[in-house]
């Protein structure tokens, strides 16, 4: 890619994903100000929101066909036998889909070999822009990057504040999921929160005394309004190009969240959810922010990286701290371990004294970790998951918009963008985490019966998933599942919503059953987001040009369990971060199916919840028919299909070959190679473990064989623990809540009895001096003030006699006064 | 007989302008004030012109003093109708019953 | 014969400043001042400046104590009305206008005239007039209008004149004599006109801009002055 | 320098070596030009005045005194009037009443020292001469406000009011169209003016453009009231004020102010005559170069030549002087707020647009046809003028006069 044509395409890029940006963001200011005259009653604010953010999916989508083009990705590979890709692919690393390599690689197809032309060609030209003399190596770990600054906010000293952008595979292909799936959800709520087109609306859930509920005018403009303002936040997140931005926008989007969660905002529940969910994230901010800290004190940039050829500026945090194999330049040992930052050129970085600049090990993981406690905070990890649930809380769309999309993607989403700058120590800890998150997740799930709060914890079982993921090294299977996972969670929450929407906000699904035919639609759609999570597939067939045959869930977790399985075998002491997740794959076809089995079949459990359910208007149907035809397909062709490749265009350069053993821990990552050899093994297993979960799922709760509730009374104890969430709230209680309040009270009492004794003392002391200050006052100062004000007063009464008010009188003072000051100057002047 | 130098004029200067002073000083007609203003202004004028044909000041003398009688015409004007609105209000042109801002 | 002349306007012009000091009538004030401003325009014409005496005749006499005795006219309850000065009051300001023309007085005879008049002849810049003689002495509107728009016949760029003046003093001033003294002032007036040729007359930024604001502020006083006679009047009828 | 002399001076000056003699000799010509033409037309204009009225209301008019035609009726009148009492009433202000005819005089005699009766032939040739003889002329008006208002009566009072209010104001119109003949010859200098006007009848400002055509009506006009002449003659108005600020006076005072008001008539019009009618030339052009070339042959031709201009000059100055007269005869007299509507509200927005056209007329003519006058070529029609350049053959024996009209003045000046 020549330097014009790059600079051309990004130039491009940088303009169509600021469109769909700044759309939102204009949408909300519309509705916000606009409200008062469009009235209650109009849908003008609905249309407005759909109207932006359509017009946003456009020009991503547009943005998206641009990228294909400029990266040239022909999938051509894709459209031949899968089986022989599979034996190609042993021939080669599976690195060559990225940058990293080429030049040392013989290639064998044409398509291989204009492949890796273009990318030699434009490493030499990134090459020759940055002035780096050896063109042979020809890598560049952020080739293919835009980045640039839309402008600077403020400077102070060495901090500069700007509005940047970044913009690679990962940014396009967010935007493009984010904005056509809020899309679909913004169409759907059009339906869903028609109820709020009224001056007055009785929310039933709020009882006041009297046994009345509560009254109050429709939200409906302020709700289109929020969620615009949420999707401009979540687009600026994704485009942010430095990491002082990505905090803004991310706590844009927590604000954001909290207005919707807490939409109802009568409802003591729905004020304390949104609450909690704020609280919860401010403690992973927490974390966020001390990264933030360290890294700008270290780094002095805040930004991701500087790719763009015609500015020689600052080096970004993912140049300087990778190298251009993207390695850590790491010395020493033990706390005495640094690592040493890199120039663009591919060498050490000095600093002002000449010295090499680097920065302590230790730092660089706390960094890693505070960073990724803001992830947790965000994607509802374990320990901080606990809001995620409550959040269920706010109206159905934003539940679907906050739990696909935009929220919790933003910490998995974060979590894969700062991918460089996480050690491999740090990497462990996410895997750890995400991979209890899973189990966790999963396990609560089982006894939910509220329809959304199962949904709910299926997401934080698979955010977990998506953790664990990235924190084995397979940073492609995490975001992979990211984005299919938004378009299967999405569709599913959707469908919750219809189905609450259609029997008239009822959630518990204890009361439903036998739905399907009332609801066909509904029915069908959620069923192939229910597969898609499962992970199910069609046994041993594996079709030519669309490879397995199976909904989008099934390739995304099958790349995260394939690599887990490969950094278990590399890591035998870590092996639980397999078994955990295949075992959790099985839990999770279980719970989805118990859902959907409860929701739609069997028995109807309430007659009268049955009788007056319907099936929802098209305007809700609609999205929902959309978002199961990507649930269903967007994978197609697994780890070699065009999603995939995409974001492989974007994945850092030193996750394709794996990470050998190396520091204290001795972990070892798993290359692209490796994974790939483990693929059908894992495969099998994982497919195994839903069909078992899904068969079991069927025998219970369709076919009803066993009754759920004997199972239920032979294992209470476990039963009752999951039922409390594994008591984590209560735990919390304990460890936070109660021993605050204990601080508080001692606080009060030394507030009370010393420190308001003292200030009590001071005041009387004060009082006192301020007594002897008045007689003071008046006795000194006043005085003397007013015999200064007497004087000046009685001169000016007697000079009022010779204010005459006669002109001639004045004329002849002039006269006089001219004469006597020639007569003082010729006595005291003479000449 | 030397020819009359410039301290000549200069008095004729002087006198004019002390006649307009006391002019200003004496008269109680508004308009007799407004005379010795006349005079003030023509004593200065002399000057001017003296000061234009006997020193270095060349053709900016008779400049100003063009310049001083067409404003001494536009402030006679203005005093006028200051004088007239004087005379409605008090009925009289005495200035002496001009003692509104005495202190 | 100009001294004589002088005596006579210099008298005039006196005698019709203390007339208008001593009158009481506000018409033979006027007409004092009459006697008064008409011999100093004839001291201009004495000094060389036709313009500005000529100016003077016009807008002062013609026109400024007309528009004075309109207003007595017009302000005056009864005939031949005459407002008293206190005689105290009278003596009062004759002290001190006596005190003040002898300050000024004394200053105008402290000071060395004829010395700056030599000192001025030295470096050649009294004879300058001549310079852009159409003709006569007095003749100055010519120059008085180039004046206006910036450029100064009467002050001509020092280099060339000043040098040719202090170099050939002497020799000038007989030169001149001689014509004088022949009667034939043509030529002389040629001669001049021929030494200062080579010098070019000093273009400065002039006194247009005076002139315009004056132009303006006159006609600012024409409509307020009227509004302010006419304003009263509608008030009085209202009421 | 204001009594300077003229081409008598110039002339007997290079005749004697004399140097106070042409000076002394200039004077006396001159005072008695001075005092002949200020003296004599009241009495002529006033006899024809009576012989003219007389005609227009179809009557003789004086027909006995001094034979055929009343010719010596004037001098009669002035005899009478001289044996008349000096009548000064009690409410006078006597001093005020006394000198205020004597202002009227010598405003009106000292405008004549400016005014050129031929080429040279003027008293004083100022540069500026048109602008001093109008502020002189403009002292008359003090003359006849102070003697309204000595008179001591409310006749006079109105009368001497009135004449201030409308002489105040026809000023302006009067100033505006007398600027445009100075505007189209470069000058301010009388002398200059006339002899720009030399050659053909079309050579003279009144017919140099539309603009100055219809600027001659309106200064005509002007001067008409400003001389307190019918139909602007309010001042007097017999038939409302008696007779004005004139009521009081009789015999000596009263026959100045008639000797003022004639004698300005004439004054007023001979500028007419110089500023817009072509002075003291024929208007024939081979006539007007006939006379140029006999002046500039010597001395005696030239004398010979200034007097016929003079004869020229008066011819002009009478029919306009009858003209007047058949004015007053004809038009009804106005009233007061008519005369200063006339003047306020239409001849000075007229002279306005008038001045403003004389000086783009040129500039449009040098758009439009490229050149500045409105005939082309160089025929007799078309002889430059207006572009201050002087007929060459007409301006030689003017410069040798005015360059020496100082010569005395500046040897007096420098005598030590």
């Amino acid at each position: 890619m020549p330097s014009e044509t790059y600079l051309q395409i990004g130039e491009t890029l940088k303009w169509l994903l600021t469109i769909a940006w700044l759309l939102p963001l204009g949408g909300f200011l519309i509705e916000v100000f606009g409200a008062k005259w469009s009235g209650r009653k109009s849908r003008a604010a609905a249309y407005l929101a759909v109207l932006c953010i359509a017009t946003g999916f456009v020009c991503s989508f547009i943005a998206l066909c641009t990228w294909i083009d400029a990266e040239d990705l022909t999938f051509s590979d894709v459209w031949q036998n899968p089986l022989a890709i599979a034996a190609e692919h042993d021939d080669h690393a599976a690195g060559e889909h990225v940058t990293a390599g080429h030049g040392e690689h013989a290639h064998g197809d044409a398509a291989h070999a204009d492949h890796g032309h273009g990318d030699a060609v434009h490493g030499e030209v990134a090459h020759a822009e940055h002035g780096a003399a050896d063109h042979g190596h020809g890598n560049q770990p952020l080739s293919h990057t835009f980045t640039g600054t839309f402008y600077t906010l403020a400077k102070f000293g060495n901090i500069k504040v700007s509005l940047d952008y970044y913009i690679d595979g990962l940014t396009v292909l967010m935007f493009t999921m984010v904005t056509f799936i809020a899309t679909c959800i913004h169409i759907f709520a059009i339906g869903y929160m028609s109820d709020e087109l009224t001056e007055d609306y009785e929310d039933h859930f709020v009882h006041l005394p009297g046994g009345k509920h509560f009254h109050r005018p429709g939200r409906f403009y302020r709700f289109f309004s929020f969620l615009s303002l949420f999707c401009f936040a979540m687009l600026g997140l994704v485009l942010a190009g430095n990491i002082f931005q990505v905090f803004i926008f991310w706590e844009l989007v927590g604000v954001c969240s909290y207005l919707l969660i807490g939409f109802y905002v009568e409802r003591k529940s729905a004020s304390s959810a949104a609450n909690k969910a704020f609280i919860m994230n401010r403690v992973g901010d927490f974390g966020f922010l001390i990264g933030l800290m360290i890294l700008w004190t270290w780094f002095g940039t805040f930004s991701f990286a500087n790719t763009n050829p015609d500015q020689f500026g600052e080096v970004g945090l993912f140049q300087m701290v990778r190298t251009d194999d993207g390695q850590l330049d790491t010395e020493g040992a033990g706390m005495n371990r640094v690592a040493y930052m890199q120039s663009l050129h591919g060498e050490r970085l000095e600093g002002t004294d000449g010295a090499p600049r680097a920065i302590p090990y230790w730092l660089l993981i706390v960094a890693g970790l505070g960073i990724f406690g803001g992830c947790i905070g965000k994607s509802a990890q374990f320990p901080l998951q606990t809001w995620l649930p409550d959040a269920m809380e706010g109206p159905t769309p934003v539940s679907a918009l906050v739990h696909s999309a935009t929220m919790v993607a933003a910490g998995v989403y974060l979590t894969g963008r700062f991918y460089p700058m996480f050690t491999p120590e740090v990497l462990l800890v996410i895997a750890y985490i995400g991979c209890i998150t899973a189990f966790i997740g999963a396990t609560i799930a089982l006894v939910v019966t509220d329809i959304k709060k199962v949904l709910a914890y299926s997401t934080i079982s698979q955010l977990g998933y998506m953790m664990l993921a990235l924190g084995v090294g397979g940073w492609l299977a995490g975001l992979f599942h990211l984005v299919t996972h938004a378009f299967f969670k999405s569709l599913m929450f959707l469908c919750s919503g219809s189905v609450i929407h259609g029997c008239h906000h009822e959630q518990d699904m204890q009361k439903m059953g036998g739905l399907a035919p009332k609801m066909p639609i509904t029915c069908w759609t959620m069923w192939i987001g229910v597969v898609a999570i499962s992970g199910l597939a069609i046994p041993g067939l594996m079709l030519p040009y669309i490879g397995a045959v199976a909904f989008s869930g099934y390739h995304s977790k099958d790349a995260i369990v394939a690599t887990a399985l490969t950094f278990a075998s590399k890591n035998p002491t870590h092996s639980l971060l397999f078994f955990i997740p295949l075992v959790t794959a099985g839990i999770t076809a279980f719970y989805m199916h118990r859902m959907w089995f409860m929701t739609f079949f069997g028995k109807p459990r309430d007659q009268h919840v049955h009788d007056h359910a319907h099936e929802s208007p098209w305007v809700m149907t609609g999205p929902l028919v959309a978002l199961s035809i990507f649930a269903a397909i967007c994978a197609w062709g697994g780890e070699h299909g065009p999603l995939a490749q995409l974001m492989l265009t974007s994945e850092p350069t030193h996750v394709a070959g794996g990470i050998a053993p190396s520091g204290e821990i001795g972990l070892a990552l798993p290359s692209h190679h490796e994974i790939h050899g483990n693929h059908s093994k894992a495969g099998v297993m994982a497919l195994l473990a839903a069909f078992i979960g899904t068969i079991v799922a069927y025998v219970f709760y369709c076919r009803q064989t066993v009754d759920p509730a004997l199972v239920k009374d032979r294992f209470l104890s476990i039963h009752r623990f999951l039922v409390d969430k594994w008591q984590f709230d209560e735990v919390y209680d304990v460890m936070f809540v109660r021993p605050v309040h204990v601080i508080g009270k001692w606080c009060v009492g030394l507030d009370k009895f010393g420190l308001d004794a003292i200030l009590h003392g001071l005041a009387r002391l004060a009082i006192g001096v301020a007594t002897w200050d008045r007689k003071f006052d008046e006795a000194v100062v006043d005085r003397v003030v007013n015999v200064f004000g007497e004087v000046t007063y009685s001169t000016g009464r007697s000079l009022t006699a010779i204010q005459t008010g006669r002109l001639r009188q004045y004329v002849m003072f002039i006269a006089a006064g001219v004469v006597c000051l020639f007569v003082v100057l010729f006595i005291f002047l003479p000449r | 007989m030397d020819p009359v130098g410039l301290s000549g004029y200069l008095t004729v200067g002087a006198v004019l302008f002390v006649c307009g002073v006391i002019c200003m000083a004496t008269k109680r007609n508004a308009v007799g004030v407004l005379m010795g203003v006349e005079l003030v202004l023509n004593g200065a004028n002399i000057n001017f012109v003296a000061f234009s044909r006997h020193t270095a000041l060349g053709l900016d003398g008779q400049i100003a003093s063009l310049f001083v009688i067409v404003l001494a015409a536009a402030e006679a004007a203005v005093a006028l109708a200051i004088v007239l609105n004087f005379y409605n209000n008090h009925l009289t042109i005495d200035v002496d019953r001009a003692v509104e801002l005495k202190g | 014969m100009e001294n004589l002349l002088f005596l006579i306007y210099a008298i005039a012009a006196c005698g019709g400043a203390v007339g208008v000091a001593l009158s009481q009538n506000v018409v033979r004030m006027a007409f004092w001042l009459v006697i008064s401003l008409a011999s100093v325009s004839g001291l201009f014409f004495m000094l060389g400046a036709d313009f500005v005496g000529a100016t003077q005749l016009l807008i002062y006499v013609g026109g400024t104590v007309v528009l004075l005795i309109f207003g007595v006219m017009l302000t005056t309850t009864g005939p031949y009305l005459a407002i008293k000065t206190n005689p105290a009051e009278m003596i009062q300001a004759s002290v001190v206008g006596v005190a003040f023309l002898g300050v000024v007085l004394s200053t105008v005879t402290a000071v060395d005239w004829s010395g700056n008049r030599a000192t001025l002849e030295h470096a050649g810049l009294v004879s300058r007039p001549g310079s852009y003689y159409q003709q006569g002495e007095g003749n100055t509107s010519r120059q008085i209008g180039t004046a206006l728009l910036g450029v100064r016949f009467d002050q001509m760029e020092q280099g060339a004149a000043a040098s040719d003046e202090a170099a050939h003093g002497h020799h000038h001033d007989g030169h001149t004599h001689a014509d004088h003294a022949h009667g034939n002032h043509a030529h002389g007036a040629a001669d001049h006109h021929h030494e200062t040729i080579s010098a070019s007359p000093r273009v400065g930024s002039g006194y247009l801009l005076p002139f315009e604001i004056v132009s303006v502020h006159l006609l600012v006083v024409l409509i307020g002055a009227s509004y302010l006679a006419r304003a009263k009047r509608r008030v009085e009828q209202a009421a | 320098m204001l009594l300077a002399a003229s081409s008598i001076a110039d002339m007997l000056s290079t005749q004697t070596t004399s140097g106070w003699l042409p000076v002394f000799v200039a004077a006396v010509v001159h005072v008695a030009l001075v005092g002949a033409f200020f003296g004599l037309p009241a009495g002529i204009f006033i006899w024809a005045e009576r012989k003219i009225s007389g005609r227009i209301q179809d009557r003789l008019g004086p027909t006995r005194v001094g034979g055929r035609f009343g010719w010596l009726q004037s001098l009669a009148d002035g005899v009478k009037l001289l044996q008349k009492e000096d009548l000064i009433p009690a409410q006078a202000d006597a001093f005020l009443f006394r000198v205020s005819p004597y202002i009227v005089v010598v405003a009106a005699f000292m405008a004549f020292m400016f005014l050129p009766f031929s080429s040279g032939l003027v008293a004083v040739a100022m540069d500026i001469g048109l602008f001093v003889a109008l502020a002189v002329l403009s002292l008359e008006v003090l003359g006849v406000v102070l003697a309204g208002y000595s008179s001591g009566s409310k006749w006079s009072l109105f009368g001497g009011m009135r004449e201030a209010a409308q002489m105040v104001s026809y000023e302006v119109p009067l100033g505006l169209t007398a600027v445009i003949p100075v505007v189209l010859a470069g000058s301010m200098n009388l002398t200059d003016i006339g002899n720009m006007q030399a050659g053909w009848a079309s050579n003279w400002f009144i017919f140099h453009d539309p603009f100055s055509f219809l600027a001659f009506f309106v200064f005509f006009t002007a001067t008409l009231a400003s001389n307190k002449r019918a139909p602007f003659d309010l001042a007097e108005a017999e038939s409302e004020l008696v007779a004005g600020f004139l009521t009081e006076y009789s015999g000596f005072r009263w026959s100045l102010f008639f000797l003022a008001e004639y004698a300005a008539m004439f004054f007023v019009s001979g500028l007419a005559t110089i500023l817009f009618l072509g002075g003291w030339w024929t208007g024939f052009a081979p006539l007007d170069n006939w006379l140029a070339s006999l002046a500039s042959s010597c001395w005696q031709g030239d004398y010979i030549v200034r007097v016929i201009g003079m004869k020229v000059f008066l011819t002009k100055s009478a029919i306009l002087v009858c003209v007047q007269i058949w004015i007053r005869w004809t038009l009804p007299r106005l009233r007061i707020d008519q005369v200063m509507t006339t003047c306020l509200k239409y001849l000075v927005p007229i002279a306005c647009f008038l001045f403003i056209g004389v000086v783009v007329y040129p500039l449009v003519l040098l758009t439009v046809l490229g050149r500045t006058t409105l005939l082309p070529g160089t025929g007799p029609f078309a002889e430059p003028i207006g572009e201050r350049v002087p007929v060459p053959v007409v301006r030689q024996p003017i410069e040798t006069a005015s360059a020496v009209v100082d010569g005395p003045a500046a040897v007096t000046t420098e005598e030590h």
